[in-house]
C-alpha cells in the first residue's frame, strides 16, 4: 500500500480498525477527539461497534465488558480521562483480560493546558491504578511507528492478556505525517477459551477481579507477574541513531526523543561525537540497551516532556555508572532542538561528571529561562 | 379433604432465618435444635404432618433449601 | 408422623437448575437469596441458561456470580450497566442483565444507570434496594428512609443535611429509552410472586429487543436493620412500601397485551 | 536538505489547508514531511497557525525556531513570527491585512496584497493560495507540478470544483512577485 | 493526656478532628469504614461537616471545594476509592490546595480482597494522577504513630499548599493499640489570602486548574516543583532499629517494616547483626539514610506487601553500592516474622552479592510458597 | 444621522457590574454570552456579588471565572455539583451555583447532579443546553435531538445505537430535594427575558434556603451546528423547543408566592 | 412620537454576531465595515438615527457589549 | 516477654470482644499490646477471629505463626488452629462445640465446657469470658485485678451491667480449669 497523509488521531483509529479491531468505546477530549470522531463513521460503516459512553469511567467499564466477551477492544482518551479510568484498569488486569487504551497526552495536572506532554509517564508506566499490575506501555515518535505500533498492540495484549497502552504526546495525535496502512485483516470469529459468551454447568465461565481469600489473590498476583517477566523478556523496542562512535547519549522518547534528533544532527554537524536512543517501549523499560549506552558513553542527557520521570528510571538503570543529566520542558511546553542543542553543547565542553541530582540542576538551568 | 404433601429442606442451605416457618399456613415446620450445620445453624424440619404441599415455604426461602412434594391428584382419597 | 414416601409423589417445587448448589455468604432471612431464586426460576423457565450473561456488582452481591449458574462477569461498584453495555453490544443475541444493589445503582452508580437507560440500551437491570449498604456493614444509602438509622446516620437519616431518598424507578421512568420499569418487594408470598412476574416482564423486554428494562426489588437487610428476618419483613411492610410505592412505572406500550 | 514554513492567520484564512497543501507537494516530490498545528479548543476569532517540515531525512523536531519561511496572512501573525524567521530565510506578508513594513532586513520580504488579487479572482479565500504562490516562486521549496498534484489530492469530493482556481490563485501569486 | 485504645481508623479520624478538621467527606469502603462511620457521629455533635459523598469521585470533589474555601478537609477510602480519586487529585495539586487523604490499603489489583497490604505505593508515591504533581505521602507502623502523623499531616498539607497521604496497610486500620491523643486545637477562624469567599472586583478571587497557554502552566509546574524540593528538604521521616552496628539492613515501611522488627530481634537473638530502616515517609523518600545504610551494610533486604515497589525506589539509591534482596507478600498476604527471619538467615549464611534482579530471584523463591 | 448627546440621555442598559469589561473567548452569537449577562443582573439586582461563588465547569465555559467579576472556582469534568457541594457546605452563608455544559451536566455528571438534587442541596445549577459539545468540536450530547449530525453522529442521531435525549428537568423534578427546576430558552427577546426570571427565582430558591435549584437554558451552538447565529436561533425554535418544552418543572410552596 | 434613543458598541466586545441587526426593531444597526477588530471582526453600529432605545438589542447581545440610552422623558417633545 | 493468644469462633460468639478486654488488661499493666482481627465483609455466620499480642516492648508482627495460647470456640477453629499453638503454648477448648479431642501432646490442653457452663450462669454468650478465665488461670499473661479492671472499662454505658456477671464468667472458667 502506498503511503498516504495522515493525521496521527485518525492514524491510530485506521490502524486498530485495521487490526481487527471490533469494538471501540471513548469519549471526546483534546487533543485525542479525532479519534473517536473517526471511529464514529468508520465503525458502524464496517457493522463493527462504535459508542460514545456517558464518561471516561463510562468508556473504560464499557471496553471492560467487551473485553470479556474476547473481542477486540479498545478505548482513547487523554490525560484527564486515564485519570478516570485507573479503576477500570486495575479491574481490568485483575481479570487478565486484552485491551488497547490509547492516551493522547497533554499537559498537566489538572485540567492544565491541550498541548502536548509526556506527563502521563509515570501514571501510565508506573500505575496509576491500585495494586500491581503491568501494563505494556509504548511511545512513538511519528505517525508511522504509531500505525505499526497500534496495529501490533491487539497481538500483544492477547499474547498476555494484558493492557496494551500506546502513549501519543499530544503533538503526534495532531501531526501529519505520510504513512503507510498495514492490510486489513480480517476480524476474528473464535471466541477465546476464557471469555464469557452464555452457558452454562460445566460450560459456566466466570470473569472477576475479586477474591476475598488473600491466598488465592496472591496466586493471581504471581500469574501476572510472571507474565510480565515474559513480557519483559520479549517486548523492548527501542531505537538508536548516531550511536556507534558517541561519547555523549541522548536519551528521549516519542515527541522529546524526535526533537532531540534534530538536535543530534546539529550537534554531529558541529563535530560533537552524541548519539541518541529513543525508548519505544517504555514498559518493558529498555534496561540492557540503557546499560549499554551508560557502558559507552561519557555522558547521559535524559530530555521529556515532564519534570524527569523517565530520568529516574535511566538513573536506576545506569546506577551511578556515568554522569547522568536532565533536560526538560513541563506542563505542555515542547523543546525547540536549539535548546538540547545548547545542553549538548554544555555538555561537551564540560563532560566531567556532575555534582547534584540532574533534576536540581536542571532546575537551576531552566528557571530563569521558565520564569522570563 | 386438602392434598398432602412434605418438605425437604437442604441442610446445607438452610440457615434457620425462620421465615419458612412464619409463612406457613399450616403452622407444620420449625427448626431441628438436634442438629447443627457446618456453619453453626439448627436447620428447618417438619414437625407435624399437616404439610398439604402448598410451596409457601419454597416461596419464600431464600436459600432455595426446600424441595416441595405433594401427593399425586389421583393418589389422593 | 403419618411416612409419607416421597417416590410416590410430584415435585411442587425444587431448587432452580440455574441457581448452583450451593451456600451462598448471605446472613439469614436476607432477600438477596429470594431475588436470586426468583431470577433462576424466570431464566430456567424462558430457556436462557445457555444464551445469558450476568453482571455482577459491587455489594453483598458481588459473589452473585457463585450462585448462579451461568456465565457472569462482576463489575466495579456502580459501573455494571457500563460493563454490561460492553457485553451486550458484543454479544447483542445474548440476555444481558445486571444484578445491584441500591448504593451501587443509585449512589456511585447513578451515572452509568442514567446513561444506559437513556441509550435505551438493551439490558435489564435487577436492582435490589435494601435502604442501606449492606456489604460495608450499613452505612446510609441514597435510599434510607427519613430518620432511619445507620451507622453512618447514627441519630437517623436527617433530610436537611442528607436530603431525601431516591427515588429510583420513578427517576428511570421519565427516561424515553426505558420500556420497563418496575416496583416490587419481596417482603411475602404475594408479592413474591409478582416480583417473579415483573422480572418475567423485565427479560421478555429484552428478548424482544424493546430496550432497557429494570426491576427494583424492595428487599430486607436483617442483620443491618437489626431485626429478625420476620421483622425485618413487617418493617418493609409498614415502612419502605409507603415511601416506595409497589408498582409499574414504564410498560412499553408492545408489553401491554404480555402475559406472564 | 530541509526546510521548515510556518503560516499564521486568523482562524478560517486557510492557513492550516495550506500545510496541507505543502505536505501533499512534499510527498509528490518523495520527500519526508510533518505538518504541526497549534491546536486549540474550537473557538472562532482566534489566531491559527502551522508549521510543515519538509526534508530528505526522517525529520526531528516538527517544529522550530527559526524557521526558513513564514507566511503571515495577517498582522498579529508578522507581529509574533516575524522576528522567528532564519536569517536568510522568507517572509510572506499579506499586505491586505497588515498596515506596516517588516522590520528585518536579513531576509527575503515578499509584500503580497493576498486578500486583495484573491479577490480579483472573486473569492477572497484565496489568499492563502496566493501568498503560497509568491513563496514557492521565490524559495523553489517544491516544485509548481507538484503542487498542482497535491491541489488535486487535499481537494476531493464536493471540493473538487476548487482545483483550478486554485491553482489560478498560486499562479497569480508566483506572477505578482516575479513581476516585482 | 492519658493512653487509650484505639482502632487504627477511628484513632485517625479523632486526631484529624484534634488537628482542626473542618469539613469530612467519604464513602464507605472495607477496610477504612470505620472512619467514615466515626467522622458521622463526631463531627456533627462539634458542629462541623460530614458528609457521606455519593463516590468517591463525589468525595475527592467535595474535599476539593471545600479545601477552596480554606478550610482544613480530608477523606479517606481504600484502594478502588482511591483510583476514583486520581483525577481529582491531580486538579487539588495544580490548584496548590491542601487537603489530606488517608488510603487504607488493600489487596490489589481489581476489586481484589480486603486484606491489608502496600499495592498503591505506586500509585501514592509516583503519583496515580496525570502530570507531574507530588504528594506527601507518609506510612505510619502503629496506631499511635499514625495519630501522630495525621495530626501533623494538615500543617504540611498547608505549609505547602500541597496533597498530604497518609498511607496506612488495612492492618494499622483495623487494629487496635493504645495510644495518647493530642490535644484539641481550635478550629481555624482565619481565612488564607488565596481561598474563596465571596469577593468581587479586586477582591476577586479564582480558583483554577487550566491555563491553555503552555508558558503560564509551565510556570506553575515550576512552581509545584520548587515547593516540591522544600519538602525533600525538611520533611524526611525515618524510623531506626538496631542499625548501629548492623551488616545487613531490612528496609520494609508500615506494617512491613514492623513485622521486619520482629524478625530483626528473633535474628540478633541468633546473634546475627540486622538492622530495620523503616521509612515513614515514602514521599518525601529517605534517600540520605539508605545512601547512609548501603554505604554502612553489606546486604540489603527490602521487605513489603507488593511485588517490589519501594525496592525500585532502594535500588535507585543505592545505584549499586551494596547488594539488595527483596521479600514480598502480594495480593493481600501478610508476611509472618518467620518468614523475613529466614530471608535474614539465608543471607547471614551467604552474604555474598546476588547475581540478577532482587526480584527475580524472589519470584523464583516465593513461586513454591505461593503455588503450595 | 441627528446628533443625540448621550450626556442628556438617560441610560436603559449598559454592561452589568458582575461581568467583568472583557472580550470572551465564545463564539461570535453563542449564548453563553447570554447567559452569562443574565446571571450577572441577577446577582447585582439581588446584591450578592460579594456574596457569590461560582463554580466553572469543563466545557466553552470553562473559563467563565474570567467573566464574572466575583469568587469562582473550576472543577472537574462533571463534578462541578460536588465542588460546589463542598463549597456551599463550608460557606453556608454564601450563594453558590454552578455553570454547566450539558455533556458536563447530563453525560459525565450525571451522578454528581443527581445526588446533589436528592441530597436538596441548596445550591443553584445553571445548566446550558446546545444539544452538543461545544468545546471539543460539536460532538453528540446525550440532548442531541434524534437524527441530528454531530460530528460523533455523522450519519445523525440513531436512537436504535444510542437512545433518545435526556430530559434533564423532566428527571430532576422527580427529586424530592429539587425545589425549583425550570427550563427556558435564549433565542428570542421574550425568552430571554423569561429566562432571566427563572433565573432570579433559582436563586431566591438558595436565598431562602429552600433546596436545589436549576434553570435550564437552551442555547445555540452557532458554530458546530454550522449555521450563523439567527438561524441557530430559528432552529432552536422550530427543533429544540418542541424536544425540550419550555416551562416550570418543579416550583417548591415556598416559591409561588414570589412575584420577579 | 416614540422616545428616542441610542446606542453605544463596545469594540472591543463585539464579535459581530448580527443577533442585534436580526432584533432591532427599527432596522437600525449595522456592521461598520470600515472597522477592522484586533480579533478581525466588523463591530455594529447604528446606521439610522430611528433607535427608540428599547434596549432589545442589548437583551440578544451575547457579548453585553451595548450600553443603550434614551432620552429622559422631561426632555422629550 | 512477649505473648500472643488467637482467639477464633463463630460470628457471635464474642471472640472479639474478649481480645479487647486482654488489651485493656494489658494496657493497665502497662504492657504494649496490639489487637488484631481478622476482617471481612459484614456475613454471619462466618468465623471470626483475632490475635492479641502483649510485651514489654514495642510490639512488631500484629499477627504470628505460632501463637502462645489458641482459644478455640468451635469446631472449624480446633481444626484451622491447634496445630499453630507454639510448642509449650495453650489451647483452649470450647468442648460444648467440639466434639473431638486435641491432637497435639507438646502444649497445654485447657478443656472447658464454656457454652454449657455459661448457660448455668444463664446466658450463653458468657462462654467466651468463661475460657478466657480458664487460660489466665493457667497461663498468668495477665492478672486477674487486671481482667477485672479491664472488663470495667470495656463495658460502659448501657452495657456497664454487663461486668459483673463477666467477671463471674471468668471465675467460672478459672475456677473448672484448676479443679480439673
Ligand atoms: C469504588 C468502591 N467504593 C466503595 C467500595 C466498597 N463497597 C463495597 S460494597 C458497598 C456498598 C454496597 O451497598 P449496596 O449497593 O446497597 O448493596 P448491598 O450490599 O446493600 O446489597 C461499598 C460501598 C468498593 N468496593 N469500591
Ligand atoms: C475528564 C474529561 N473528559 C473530557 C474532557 C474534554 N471535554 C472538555 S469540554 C467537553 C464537553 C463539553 O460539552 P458541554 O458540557 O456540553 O459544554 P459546551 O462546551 O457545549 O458548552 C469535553 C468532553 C475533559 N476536559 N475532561
Ligand atoms: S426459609 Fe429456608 S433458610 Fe430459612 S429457615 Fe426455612 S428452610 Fe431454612
Ligand atoms: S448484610 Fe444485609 S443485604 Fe447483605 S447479606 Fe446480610 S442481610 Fe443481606
Ligand atoms: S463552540 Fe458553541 S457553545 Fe462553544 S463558544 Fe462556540 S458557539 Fe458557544
Ligand atoms: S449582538 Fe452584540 S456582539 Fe452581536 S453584533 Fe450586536 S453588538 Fe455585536
Amino acid at each position: 500500500m502506498a503511503k498516504e497523509l495522515w493525521k496521527g488521531n485518525e492514524a491510530f483509529a485506521e490502524a486498530a480498525i485495521r487490526a481487527g479491531l471490533q469494538a471501540y468505546f471513548g469519549y471526546p477530549i483534546t487533543p485525542q477527539t479525532e479519534a473517536l470522531e473517526y471511529m464514529s463513521s468508520r465503525m458502524p460503516e464496517l457493522g463493527r461497534v462504535f459508542l460514545q459512553a456517558e464518561s471516561e469511567l463510562g468508556a473504560i467499564n464499557m471496553v471492560y465488558g467487551a473485553a470479556c466477551t474476547g473481542v477486540r477492544t479498545m478505548t482513547s482518551t487523554s490525560s484527564p480521562g486515564t485519570s478516570l479510568m485507573m479503576e477500570g484498569l486495575s479491574y481490568i488486569a485483575a481479570t487478565e483480560l486484552p485491551m488497547v487504551l490509547v492516551d493522547v497526552v497533554r499537559g498537566g495536572p489538572g485540567l492544565g493546558t491541550i498541548s502536548p506532554s509526556q506527563g502521563d509517564y509515570n501514571q501510565m508506566v508506573h500505575g496509576g491504578g491500585h495494586g500491581d499490575y503491568y501494563p505494556i506501555v509504548m511511545a512513538p515518535a511519528g505517525v508511522q511507528e504509531t500505525v505499526d505500533i497500534v496495529y501490533g498492540m491487539f497481538d500483544l495484549a492477547e499474547k498476555y492478556r494484558s493492557i496494551g497502552v500506546v502513549m501519543l504526546d499530544g503533538s503526534i495525535g495532531q501531526m501529519i505525517e505520510p504513512a503507510e496502512m498495514p492490510p486489513m485483516l480480517e476480524v476474528r470469529k473464535d471466541i477465546p477459551e476464557w471469555a464469557v459468551r452464555g452457558g452454562s454447568g460445566k460450560d459456566k465461565r466466570i470473569l472477576t477481579s475479586i477474591n476475598l481469600d488473600p491466598a488465592e489473590m496472591e496466586k493471581m498476583n504471581l500469574r501476572l507477574l510472571k507474565r510480565w517477566k515474559e513480557v519483559e523478556k520479549n517486548e523492548v523496542r527501542f531505537a538508536e541513531y548516531y550511536m556507534d562512535d558517541a561519547k555523549i547519549a541522548i536519551i528521549g522518547n516519542g515527541t522529546a526523543g524526535r526533537i532531540a534528533l534534530s538536535a543530534v544532527r546539529a550537534a554531529r554537524a558541529a563535530g560533537i561525537p552524541v548519539g541518541l536512543l529513543r525508548p519505544i517501549s517504555l514498559s518493558p523499560f529498555p534496561v540492557k540497551a540503557v546499560q549499554e549506552v551508560a557502558a559507552q558513553v561519557d555522558n547521559i542527557l535524559v530530555v521529556e516532556m515532564n519534570a524527569g520521570m523517565m530520568l529516574e528510571d535511566v538513573l536506576k538503570v545506569v546506577q551511578g555508572k556515568t554522569s547522568v543529566e536532565f533536560y526538560g520542558r513541563i506542563g505542555g511546553v515542547m523543546p525547540y532542538p536549539e535548546e538540547i542543542l545548547a545542553e549538548i553543547q554544555r555538555i561537551a565542553a564540560n563532560p566531567s561528571p556532575i555534582n547534584g541530582h540532574p533534576r536540581d540542576l536542571w532546575i537551576e538551568r531552566i528557571e530563569p529561562v521558565i520564569n522570563r | 379433604m386438602p392434598l398432602r404433601g412434605t418438605i425437604v429442606v437442604d441442610e446445607n442451605l438452610c440457615k434457620a432465618c425462620e421465615l419458612c416457618i412464619e409463612a406457613c399456613p399450616q403452622h407444620v415446620i420449625g427448626l431441628n435444635a438436634e442438629i447443627i450445620t457446618p456453619r453453626g445453624f439448627h436447620p428447618a424440619h417438619l414437625i407435624q404432618d399437616e404439610c398439604t404441599g402448598c410451596g409457601i415455604c419454597a416461596l419464600v426461602c431464600p436459600e432455595a433449601a426446600i424441595t416441595v412434594y405433594r401427593e399425586k391428584r389421583g393418589a389422593q382419597g | 408422623m403419618v411416612a409419607l414416601d416421597i417416590k410416590d409423589m410430584e415435585v411442587v417445587y425444587q431448587h432452580p437448575d440455574s441457581l448452583a448448589n450451593v451456600s451462598t455468604h448471605y446472613c439469614p432471612g436476607c432477600t438477596h437469596g429470594i431475588a436470586h431464586r426468583l431470577v433462576a426460576e424466570v431464566i430456567d423457565e424462558m430457556g436462557l441458561a445457555e444464551h445469558t450473561i450476568g453482571v455482577a456488582s459491587v455489594g453483598c452481591s458481588a459473589f452473585s456470580y457463585n450462585y448462579f449458574d451461568f456465565d457472569f462477569v462482576q463489575a466495579p461498584h456502580g459501573r455494571a450497566p457500563a460493563m454490561a453495555t460492553g457485553v451486550k453490544r458484543c454479544k447483542p443475541d445474548r440476555i444481558v442483565f445486571t444484578y445491584q444493589g441500591d448504593g451501587d445503582m443509585i449512589s456511585i452508580g447513578a451515572g452509568e444507570i442514567i446513561a444506559a437507560a437513556g441509550r435505551g440500551e438493551n439490558i435489564t437491570v435487577i436492582f435490589m434496594n435494601n435502604a442501606n449498604y449492606g456489604m460495608t456493614g450499613g452505612q446510609m444509602a441514597p435510599t434510607t428512609l427519613p430518620g432511619m438509622k445507620t451507622t453512618s446516620s447514627p441519630n437517623g437519616r436527617d433530610v436537611e443535611q442528607t436530603g431525601y431518598p431516591i427515588l429510583a424507578s420513578e427517576l428511570l421512568a421519565t427516561q424515553e429509552g426505558a420500556s420497563f420499569i418496575a416496583r416490587r418487594s419481596l417482603h411475602d408470598p404475594k408479592n413474591i410472586r409478582m416480583a417473579k412476574k415483573a422480572i418475567r416482564m423485565a427479560f421478555e423486554t429484552q428478548v424482544r429487543g424493546l430496550g432497557f428494562s429494570m426491576v427494583e426489588l424492595l428487599s430486607t437487610c436483617p442483620t443491618n436493620w437489626h431485626m429478625t428476618p420476620a421483622n425485618a419483613a413487617k418493617w418493609m411492610e409498614e415502612k419502605m412500601i409507603p415511601y416506595f410505592p409497589i408498582g409499574d412505572y414504564k410498560v412499553h406500550p408492545a408489553l401491554s397485551e404480555l402475559k406472564v | 536538505m530541509q526546510n521548515e514554513t510556518l503560516i499564521a492567520g486568523f482562524g478560517g484564512q486557510g492557513v492550516l489547508f495550506t500545510g496541507k497543501v505543502m505536505a501533499h507537494a512534499a510527498m509528490a516530490e518523495n520527500l519526508q514531511v510533518t505538518w504541526f498545528p497549534s491546536y486549540g479548543p474550537e473557538m472562532r476569532g482566534g489566531t491559527a497557525n502551522c508549521t510543515v517540515v519538509i526534508s530528505d531525512q526522517e525529520i526531528g523536531s516538527p517544529q522550530v525556531r527559526q524557521p526558513r519561511a513564514v507566511i503571515a496572512m495577517n498582522l498579529p501573525s508578522l507581529d509574533k513570527y516575524e522576528n522567528q524567521v532564519a536569517p536568510g530565510g522568507y517572509l510572506v506578508i499579506n499586505t491586505s491585512m497588515v498596515n506596516r513594513k517588516a522590520k528585518r532586513e536579513d531576509i527575503h520580504v515578499l509584500e503580497v496584497p493576498g486578500t486583495e488579487l484573491a479577490e480579483e479572482l472573486g473569492d477572497k479565500r484565496l489568499a492563502n493560495s496566493i501568498l503560497l504562490g509568491a513563496l514557492l516562486a521565490e524559495s523553489k521549496f517544491l516544485k509548481p507540478e507538484s503542487i498542482e498534484k497535491a491541489l488535486e489530492e487535499s481537494l476531493h469530493g464536493k471540493k473538487h470544483d476548487m482545483v483550478d482556481i486554485n491553482k489560478k490563485a498560486m499562479k497569480k501569486g508566483a506572477d505578482y512577485i516575479k513581476s516585482k
